[in-house]
C-alpha cells in the first residue's frame, strides 16, 4: 500500500474532493440538455459546498473549538434549502414541460419567445 | 481510516461522473443516490453524524424520490445524448479545470497550507469501544443545541423557505395549462 | 347516546369487534379435513364417475345392453358394443366404454336403467380421477367393473 | 493498538453474522407463522405436510424460488431490474445494526460483546434514514419492469411510503422528547429511569407509529402496493424466482424492524413490565435459571422477542380481519389524520413535559 | 467514528447476503429464452401501448409535501432530544416553526393537493 | 391541471378479481377510470346452440353449467319452462323440495358473493368463513342429489328422489348455526369503517338507470325497487310462504351488501317454513315415462328469481322432443351492462368492488 | 439452459441434489389464480378452510411470474386459448399444468364450435383430472400425482423420461 494512502486525512483532502465534485457538477450543468439532469448536477454542486463546510468545521474542531459546529449547521441549511430548491426547480420543469412539451434546455429559450 | 476516506471519495467521484454522463435520467438519479451515500459516509468520517443522517434522509430518501417522480411524470424519451458538441464539452472541462486551479491558487494565496489532520481522521487515537458514544455530548445533541439557540433565526427562516417551496410548487404545478 | 357513539368511533370499537370475531374463530375447532390422511365421508347418494356392477349374488353381468343409458347421456360419453345372444333372446354385452373425459357426472344414465332391483350402471364413489394422460381417463369394461387403478395417497 | 482494532472488528463481524442470520432465519419463521396463525383464524390449519407439522414449508418455498427461472422482460431496464430487489433488501437488513436485542452484554474471552451491533448516537434517525432508501427499490423495480401493473403499483407504493414516512417520523418525536436521546439503547435506559414504558404517555404516538408502520411495510389494510385483487401483484408483478424472494424477505424484515423500533421506543425494549416494581422480578425467569451473565442476557432477549412477536401477531390479526383501504382514502388518512395528529401529539407532549416540570 | 464501522460492515454483509442468494440461484436455476415469456405481463393480453407514460402531477405534489415535512422531521429530532434542556424556549420556537409549516400544509390542503384525483 | 396521458390497461381475462374470465379494458387517468369496456365471450361455450340438438331432458345438465354458482336455480328455471311448455303439473311435495334447494342455493350463492366481494376489497377471513358455511350447504346438496356444484337435481315434472333420512334435521341444524354465523359476518363488515368507506357511494346506480339497463335482482332492489319474481309472479309454492323482499334505497355497493345479507336471512326463514309445511307423503314426479309431447310452434318464456336476478328461459318448440330454439335470459349478462356506467369516474379499486357487487358469473353471461 | 442443469452425469451427487431440489419443488407448488368456469369454484373451495390447500404448500399467486403450476380450471374457449397460451409462456421454468375437469381435458360436454377440445392442444398437460367439476379432493389428488411426477425430475444429463418437458 502506498504510504501516502496512510497519511492522515486533512481538510485539504476534503477540499480537493469537493472541488472535483464541484467541477463534475459544472460540467454536467454545461453539457447536458435534459433539465432534470441539470438539476441533478446542481445538487452535486450543492453537495460539494456542503462537504467544504463540514470539512472546515472539522478543522475548527481540530483546532480546539470542540463545540463549534457552525459548519455543520451550514450544511444542514444547505440541505434544507436544497430541498426547497428541488421542489421549486422541478415544479418549473413541470411547468415548462406543460407549456413547451419539452425539457430540453436548448429548446427552452424564453427570451426569444 | 484514510483508506475508507479514499474509498468513499472514489465512490463519490465515480458516481458523480456517472450522474453527468448517463443518458438515462433514471440511471443518473441512481448514481446520484450513490454519491449522496458516499458523501454521507464522508460526513460520518468527520463526526458529523447528524448531517449524514439528514443527508441520507432528505437527499437520498426525499429529494431523489421527488426527482424520480418528476422523471416519470415528464417521461420523455431520453432527451439527449451526452454532449451537443465536442467543443462545448471541452469548453466545460476547461472551465472546470480552470476553476479547480484558481480555487487551489486561492487556497495558496489565503495561506490555507497549515492543514490540520481532522479529529477522527486518525482512527486509532480516538478508538472507543462499540456502544460507547465516541463524542462526549453526542453530535445530535450538540448540533441541536447550537441550531436551536445560536442559529434560531435561520432555523425559523427554514420553515418560511419550506412554506414558500410548497406554495411555489403548488402554484407552478397546478396552474391550468 | 351520541357520546357513546363518539367514544366507540374514537376507540375503533367496531374494528375491535371484528377482530374479536376473528380471534374467536381461532379457538373454534378447525373444519379442515386433512385429505390424503383423512377423508370426508361421502354421502350415499354421492355421484362419482359411473360404473357397472355385477349381480351381487350370481356375479353375472347385470347390463342387458338396452342402450337406454347411451341414449340419454347428454355428453354421448357411453359406448356399448353388443351382439345378439346365442339363444336368440336378449343381447350379450361385448364391451362397455365410458369416456370419463366427457362424462359430466349428471347421473341421468342411472335413471332409465331397467335392471331391477339394482341398476347395472351406477354412480360410484370414485372421485380420485387424475391421470397423467387424458387417454387414461377412458374406462373400458374391466375398469368399469373393477374401478380404474389410481394411486391412492394415504399419508 | 492494531490487535485491539482487529479484535473490535472481529467482534463486530461475529455480532453482524449473528444478527444477520437471526433475521434471515426469522423471516421464514415469520412467513410460516403468518400462514399458520392466519390459517387458525380462518378455521384451517395452514402448512402441515412439509417437515414435522409443516415446519419446513417456507424453507421449501425459499429453495424453490432459488430454483426458479429468473425472468427479466425484454423491455425491462435490465440493470435497474436486477438491482432493485437489492435496494429494498439491504436497508431492511442494515436497520438491524442498531436494534438492541437485550440489555446486558456478554463477556467472552475477556471481550465485552454487546447485544447490539452498534449503538449510534442517532440511532432512531439512522433507522428512519436507512429505511427511507427502501422506497427506491420499489419505485425502480416497478419502473424497470416496463409493464403497466408494476408501474402503477410502484407509483402507488412509493407515494404511500413517502406519505407515511412523515407521520412515522413525527410519531417517534414524541417518544424522543421523553427519552432525551436518540440512541436506541439510551431510549430503553431512559424508560428504566423514568420507571415507565413510553407507551403510557405516548398512546397516540404509538397508535400513529403502528399505523404508519403498517403502511410503510405495505401490509394489510394498507397493502395497496401489492393489492392482489387490483394490481395483480403490484410492483413485483414481473419479478420471478429469487429476486421476488428478496422482495419477500425484505418485506418481512421491514415488519420486524417496525416491531423492533416500537418495542424499543414505546414498550421498554428488554425491560420487563413495570421495571420498577420489584416483586415482579420473577418475570425475568432466566435470571434464576441461567448462571451469571447469561441470565440477564436471556431475560432481556426473551422480553424483546415476546414484545416483537406481539406486534407481529397484531400484524397478522389485522391482516386477517380488515378490508383494504382505497388509494385516495389511504392518502387522506395519512395526510389529513395521522399528520395533524402526530403534530398535535408533539405539541401535547411538549406541553405535558413542561407541566410536569421535566424540563430544565 | 468507530461506532459506524459495524454499520459499514453490516451494509457489506447485507449486500453479500443478497448477492450470495442471487448467485446461488444463478447457478441452479434453469433458463430458457422465449420471446413471449419475456414480454410484459398484462393479464394474458398482448400489450399495445408503452406503459411509461405521463403520470398524475399528484405524485409530484405529494413528494413535495413529503420533502417539506421530512425536513421538518429532521429538524424536530435534535429539538426533541434536547427538549428537556431547552424547556419553554424550545416549546415556543418549535411552535413557531411548526405553525409556519402548518400554514403550508393548510395551503396545500386548501388547494386540493391532498385530494387524490 | 397538468394533463396526464391516459393509459389503457387490461384487467383480465386472467386477473384475481374479475370473477372468471371477464376482460375489462380500462382507460385510466392516473387512478381514475375515464372509460371502460367490458369484453366478454371468453367463456362462450355455445350452450344455446348445443341445446337445439338435444332432447329436453338432456339440456338440464347444461343449465347447471351456465350459472354454476346457483345451478339449482338454473335447473328450476329451465325445468319450469319445459313444464310450462308441455303443461305438466309438478306435485306439491316436489315443488317444496325444489324451493328448499333453490333457497339453500341462494344462500350458498350469496355466501360466495360475500366471500369473493370481501376478498376483492381485501377482507380475507370472511372469504374463508363464507366458504366454510357454504361447504355445509354443499354437504346438504351432496346428501340430497349427490353433487356439490353441478347438481342436475330436478327432473322434468318433479324431483327424482325424496329427501334422504336425517336430511331435515341436518338442514335445521345448519340453519340455526347459519343465523349465528350471519351475525358474525355482520360484526366483521357491516359497521366496519373501512368497509363503509370502500362501499358507500361506490358504484352508484339509481332505479331509473337500473330499469333502463334491465338490471334485476339485488342490484335493482338496492336501488329501491321491490321487484322480486317470487312475490310478483309467484311460481312453485312461493305464494304459500311468508317472506319479505329486502329493499334499500342506497343505490350503492353498500346497499347491495345490505340487501343480499338480508336476503340470506329471508332464505333461511323460507327454508324453515318449507321444512315445516312440506307434506311428508306424496308423489315426486308429475309425469310417467320420458317422452315429451310439447305443442307445435309454441313459444313460452318462464322466469324465476335467481340469486342474481331474473333468470328466464325462452323456448320455442316445433313439436319434437327437442327445442327449436332455447334462449336463456341470464341475469349476469344484463347486470354486466351496468358495469361500465358504474365504474365511470371511479378509481381502479372501485372497479374491483363494483365487479364484486354486481356478482356476475361469466358462465352465465357468456353461456 | 441453466448452469448445472443437464451438465452432469447421473451419479450419487445428482441423486442427492435431485432429491433436495425436487423436495423443494414439489412441496411449494404455487398455482396461478386462473379460474375459467365451474371448476374455478371448486378450486376456490380447495383453497378454503375445509380442504385447505395451504397444507400442501399450495398458495395461489396472482401473476404467472411467480407461479409454478397452472391449474386450467374450466372450459377453454377459442377466444381464451391465446390468452392461456400466453400466460403459460410467461411462467418461469420449471412449470407444470394440471388440467382440472373434463372441459379443459377434452372439451367436456361442449363439443361446440367455440370450445377447445382439450387444453393439451395448447400447453403440455402433466396431470389431467376427470370430473365435472372434480371434488376438491380430486384436485388435491392431482396435486399429489404431480408431486410424484416432480420427484422424478433430474439435473443429470441423460434426460429421464419426466424431465421438464415431455410433450410440446
Amino acid at each position: 500500500m502506498d504510504s501516502t494512502m496512510l497519511a492522515p486525512v486533512t481538510s485539504m483532502h476534503y477540499l480537493v474532493l469537493s472541488l472535483v465534485l464541484f467541477g463534475i457538477g459544472v460540467v454536467g450543468v454545461l453539457t447536458r440538455r435534459n433539465a432534470i439532469i441539470i438539476m441533478m448536477s446542481i445538487e452535486l454542486i450543492l453537495n460539494a459546498a456542503s462537504i467544504n463546510f463540514v470539512a472546515f468545521n472539522g478543522q475548527i474542531i481540530a483546532a480546539g473549538g470542540q463545540n463549534n459546529h457552525v459548519g455543520q449547521i451550514f450544511a444542514l441549511f444547505i440541505i434544507a434549502v436544497a430541498a426547497a430548491e428541488a421542489a421549486i426547480g422541478l415544479a418549473i420543469i413541470i411547468a415548462l414541460m406543460r407549456t413547451r412539451d419539452s425539457i430540453n434546455v436548448d429548446e427552452i429559450d424564453l427570451m426569444k419567445g | 481510516m484514510p483508506l475508507i476516506f479514499y474509498m468513499l471519495a472514489l465512490v463519490a467521484v465515480v458516481s458523480a461522473l456517472m450522474v453527468v454522463t448517463r443518458p438515462n435520467a433514471v440511471h443518473s438519479a441512481m448514481w446520484l443516490v450513490l454519491t449522496f451515500f458516499a458523501v454521507a459516509g464522508l460526513y460520518i468520517l468527520q463526526g458529523a453524524e447528524y448531517i449524514a443522517a439528514v443527508q441520507v434522509l432528505v437527499y437520498a430518501g426525499g429529494i431523489m424520490v421527488l426527482f424520480l417522480f418528476v422523471i416519470m411524470l415528464v417521461n420523455l424519451e431520453q432527451v439527449d445524448g451526452f454532449v451537443r458538441s465536442r467543443m462545448r464539452l471541452s469548453g466545460a472541462v476547461v472551465l472546470a479545470g480552470l476553476m479547480l486551479v484558481s480555487v487551489g491558487a486561492a487556497f495558496r494565496l489565503a495561506g490555507v497550507t497549515q492543514v490540520v489532520p481532522l479529529p477522527d481522521g486518525g482512527l486509532p487515537g480516538s478508538l472507543a469501544g462499540p456502544g460507547e458514544p465516541s463524542l462526549a455530548a453526542g453530535n445530535l445533541e450538540v448540533v441541536g443545541t447550537i441550531l436551536l439557540t445560536s442559529y434560531l433565526l435561520p432555523f425559523e427562516l427554514v420553515s418560511v423557505v419550506l412554506l414558500v417551496a410548497v406554495v411555489g410548487a403548488i402554484v407552478l404545478a397546478r396552474r391550468e395549462a | 347516546m351520541k357520546l357513546t357513539r363518539f367514544i366507540q368511533k374514537l376507540i375503533l370499537w367496531e374494528l375491535l369487534v371484528g377482530m374479536m370475531v376473528v380471534i374467536r374463530n381461532q379457538f373454534r375447532p378447525k373444519v379442515t379435513v386433512q385429505y390424503p390422511k383423512e377423508r370426508i365421508p361421502l354421502r350415499p347418494r354421492f355421484r362419482g364417475v359411473p360404473r357397472l356392477r355385477y349381480d351381487p349374488k350370481t356375479m353375472e353381468e347385470l347390463c342387458i345392453s338396452c342402450l337406454l343409458c347411451e341414449q340419454i347421456c347428454p355428453d354421448d360419453c357411453i359406448a356399448i358394443k353388443w351382439e345378439k345372444a346365442p339363444s336368440g333372446k336378449g343381447r350379450v354385452l361385448k364391451d362397455f366404454i365410458i369416456d370419463y373425459q366427457r362424462c359430466c357426472l349428471c347421473g341421468l344414465c342411472v335413471d332409465p336403467c331397467p335392471t331391477k332391483p339394482l341398476t347395472a350402471i351406477y354412480m360410484s364413489h370414485d372421485y380420485e380421477l387424475a391421470g397423467s394422460d387424458r387417454l387414461d381417463l377412458v374406462a373400458g369394461r374391466t375398469d368399469l367393473h373393477e374401478g380404474r387403478t389410481v394411486t391412492i395417497y394415504d399419508k | 493498538m492494531e490487535t485491539q482494532m482487529f479484535i473490535t472488528i472481529l467482534i463486530s463481524v461475529v455480532q453482524i453474522s449473528i444478527v444477520l442470520s437471526l433475521v434471515a432465519l426469522s423471516v421464514p419463521l415469520l412467513i410460516l407463522m403468518e400462514r399458520k396463525v392466519i390459517g387458525f383464524m380462518q378455521s384451517r390449519i395452514g402448512p402441515k405436510r412439509v417437515g414435522p407439522s409443516g415446519m419446513l414449508q417456507t424453507i421449501a418455498d425459499g429453495l424453490k424460488l432459488l430454483l426458479k427461472e429468473d425472468i427479466i422482460p425484454d423491455r425491462a431496464d435490465k440493470w435497474v431490474f436486477r438491482l432493485a430487489p437489492m435496494i429494498v433488501l439491504v436497508p431492511a437488513f442494515v436497520a438491524f445494526a442498531v436494534v438492541p436485542f437485550s440489555g446486558t452484554g456478554l463477556n467472552v474471552f475477556g471481550q465485552r460483546i454487546t447485544p447490539w451491533v452498534t449503538d449510534l448516537n442517532i440511532g432512531i434517525l439512522f433507522i428512519i434514514a436507512i429505511s427511507s432508501v427502501g422506497v427506491f427499490g420499489i419505485i425502480l423495480g416497478g419502473w424497470a419492469s416496463n409493464s403497466k401493473y408494476p408501474l402503477l403499483g410502484a407509483l402507488r407504493s412509493a407515494a404511500q411510503m413517502v406519505s407515511y414516512e412523515v407521520p412515522l417520523g413525527l410519531a417517534l418525536v414524541g417518544g424522543l422528547m421523553w427519552a432525551g436521546t436518540a440512541s436506541m439503547v439510551g431510549i430503553v435506559e431512559a424508560q428504566r429511569e423514568a420507571h415507565l414504558w413510553f407507551f403510557i404517555p405516548q398512546v397516540v404516538g404509538t397508535v400513529i407509529y403502528f399505523m404508519a408502520g403498517v403502511a410503510e411495510t405495505n401490509r394489510a389494510p394498507f397493502d395497496l402496493a401489492e393489492a392482489e385483487t387490483e394490481l395483480v401483484s403490484g410492483f413485483h408483478t414481473e419479478y420471478s424466482g429469487m429476486r421476488f424472494g428478496l422482495y419477500f424477505i425484505a418485506e418481512y424484515a421491514n415488519m420486524l424492524i417496525v416491531a423492533a423500533v416500537a418495542t424499543t421506543m414505546f414498550f421498554g425494549g428488554w425491560l420487563r413490565p413495570f421495571p420498577n416494581v420489584s416483586w415482579l422480578a420473577f418475570l425475568d425467569i432466566f435470571n434464576f435459571i441461567l448462571p451469571g451473565q447469561w441470565g440477564p442476557f436471556m431475560s432481556g432477549l426473551m422480553w424483546v422477542i415476546i414484545k416483537v412477536s406481539c406486534f407481529i401477531f397484531l400484524y397478522y390479526w389485522i391482516r386477517a380481519t380488515f378490508p383494504r383501504y382505497r388509494y385516495d382514502q389511504l392518502m387522506s388518512i395519512g395526510w389529513k389524520w395521522l399528520l395533524p395528529l402526530a403534530l398535535a401529539n408533539i405539541m401535547g407532549t411538549g406541553a405535558l413535559l413542561l407541566w410536569l416540570g421535566q424540563t430544565g | 467514528m468507530i461506532a459506524y464501522l459495524p454499520v459499514l460492515l453490516f451494509i457489506l454483509a447485507a449486500i453479500a447476503f443478497g448477492a450470495v442468494n442471487l448467485i446461488l440461484s444463478w447457478i441452479v436455476r434453469p433458463a430458457r429464452y422465449d420471446p413471449v415469456k419475456m414480454s410484459p405481463y398484462e393479464c394474458g393480453i398482448e400489450t399495445l401501448h408503452d406503459p411509461r407514460q405521463r403520470y398524475s402531477v399528484h405524485y409530484y405534489l405529494i413528494a413535495v409535501l413529503f420533502i417539506v415535512f421530512d425536513v421538518e422531521t429532521v429538524f424536530l429530532f435534535p429539538w426533541a432530544v434536547q427538549y428537556k434542556v431547552l424547556g419553554w424556549f424550545g416549546f415556543v420556537e418549535m411552535s413557531v416553526f411548526i405553525l409556519i409549516l402548518v400554514i403550508a400544509y393548510l395551503y396545500a390542503w386548501k388547494k386540493g393537493a391532498l385530494e387524490w384525483v | 391541471m397538468f394533463r396526464t396521458q391516459e393509459m389503457e390497461i387490461n384487467m383480465g381475462p386472467q386477473h384475481p378479481s374479475t370473477h372468471g374470465v371477464l376482460r375489462l379494458k380500462l382507460r385510466l387517468d392516473g387512478e381514475r377510470v375515464v372509460d371502460s369496456w367490458p369484453v366478454i365471450g371468453y367463456l362462450h361455450r355455445g350452450i344455446e346452440k348445443l341445446s337445439e340438438s338435444k332432447e329436453f331432458i338432456k339440456i338440464t345438465p347444461f343449465t347447471d353449467r351456465m350459472d354454476y354458482v346457483c345451478a339449482m336455480s338454473g335447473n328450476l328455471a329451465y325445468l319450469g319452462a319445459v313444464e310450462k311448455l308441455c303443461g305438466i303439473k309438478v306435485p306439491e311435495k316436489a315443488a317444496y323440495i325444489r324451493v328448499i334447494m333453490v333457497e339453500l342455493n341462494r344462500i350458498a350463492s350469496h355466501l360466495l358473493w360475500l366471500g369473493t366481494h370481501a376478498l376483492d376489497i381485501g377482507a380475507m377471513s370472511i372469504f374463508l368463513y363464507g366458504f366454510r358455511e357454504r361447504e355445509m350447504i354443499l354437504d346438504l346438496f351432496e346428501a340430497y342429489c349427490g353433487a356439490r356444484l353441478t347438481y342436475n337435481a330436478f327432473r322434468i315434472s318433479g324431483v327424482p328422489a325424496d329427501l334422504p333420512p336425517g336430511w331435515k334435521e341436518e338442514c335445521t341444524g345448519f340453519l340455526k348455526l347459519f343465523r349465528q354465523r350471519h351475525r358474525e359476518y355482520e360484526q366483521i363488515l357491516t359497521a366496519n369503517r373501512i368497509w363503509l368507506k370502500r362501499t358507500k357511494d361506490v358504484g352508484y346506480m339509481d332505479a331509473e338507470h337500473c330499469l333502463a339497463l334491465s338490471v334485476t335482482g339485488p342490484v335493482l332492489r338496492a336501488a329501491g325497487v321491490a321487484r322480486d319474481l317470487r312475490k310478483d309472479e309467484p311460481y312453485a309454492i312461493y305464494d304459500q310462504l311468508d317472506f319479505d323482499i329486502p329493499v334499500d334505497d342506497g343505490c350503492d355497493t353498500y346497499a347491495r351488501y345490505i340487501v343480499r345479507m338480508a336476503e340470506m336471512l329471508q332464505s333461511v326463514h323460507m327454508v324453515e317454513q318449507c321444512l315445516e309445511k312440506m307434506p311428508s307423503e306424496g308423489p315426486l314426479m308429475g309425469m310417467k315415462g320420458r317422452r315429451m309431447k310439447p305443442r307445435k310452434d309454441e313459444e313460452i318464456y318462464f322466469a324465476i328469481e335467481g340469486p342474481r336476478g331474473e333468470q328466464g328461459v325462452y323456448l320455442i318448440s316445433d313439436g319434437t322432443d327437442r327445442p327449436y330454439r332455447c334462449k336463456f335470459r341470464n341475469s349476469s349478462f344484463a347486470n354486466l351492462q351496468a358495469l361500465a356506467p358504474m365504474v365511470q369516474g371511479g378509481l381502479v379499486a372501485d372497479v374491483v368492488a363494483i365487479i364484486g357487487t354486481l356478482d356476475i358469473v361469466l358462465g352465465d353471461s357468456d353461456r | 439452459m441453466g448452469l448445472i442443469e443437464g451438465r452432469m452425469h447421473p451419479g450419487i451427487v445428482t441423486t442427492t441434489v435431485d432429491a433436495l431440489f425436487n423436495w423443494a419443488r414439489k412441496n411449494s407448488l404455487w398455482p396461478m389464480t386462473f379460474g375459467l368456469a365451474c371448476c374455478a369454484i371448486e378450486m376456490m373451495a380447495s383453497g378454503a378452510s375445509r380442504f385447505d390447500f395451504d397444507r400442501l404448500g399450495v398458495v395461489f399467486r396472482a401473476t404467472p411470474r411467480q407461479s409454478d403450476v397452472m391449474i386450467v380450471s374450466g372450459t377453454v374457449c377459442e377466444k381464451m386459448a391465446p390468452v392461456l397460451k400466453r400466460l403459460y409462456d410467461q411462467m418461469p421454468e420449471p412449470k407444470w399444468v394440471i388440467s382440472m375437469g373434463i372441459c379443459s381435458t377434452a372439451g367436456g360436454p361442449f363439443p361446440t364450435y367455440s370450445v377447445v377440445q382439450g387444453v393439451d392442444h395448447l400447453v403440455p398437460v402433466d396431470v389431467a383430472v376427470a370430473g365435472c367439476p372434480p371434488r376438491p379432493e380430486a384436485l388435491m389428488h392431482a396435486v399429489l400425482r404431480l408431486q410424484d411426477k416432480i420427484s422424478e425430475m433430474t439435473i443429470a444429463r441423460s434426460s429421464s423420461s419426466s424431465s421438464l418437458h415431455l410433450r410440446a
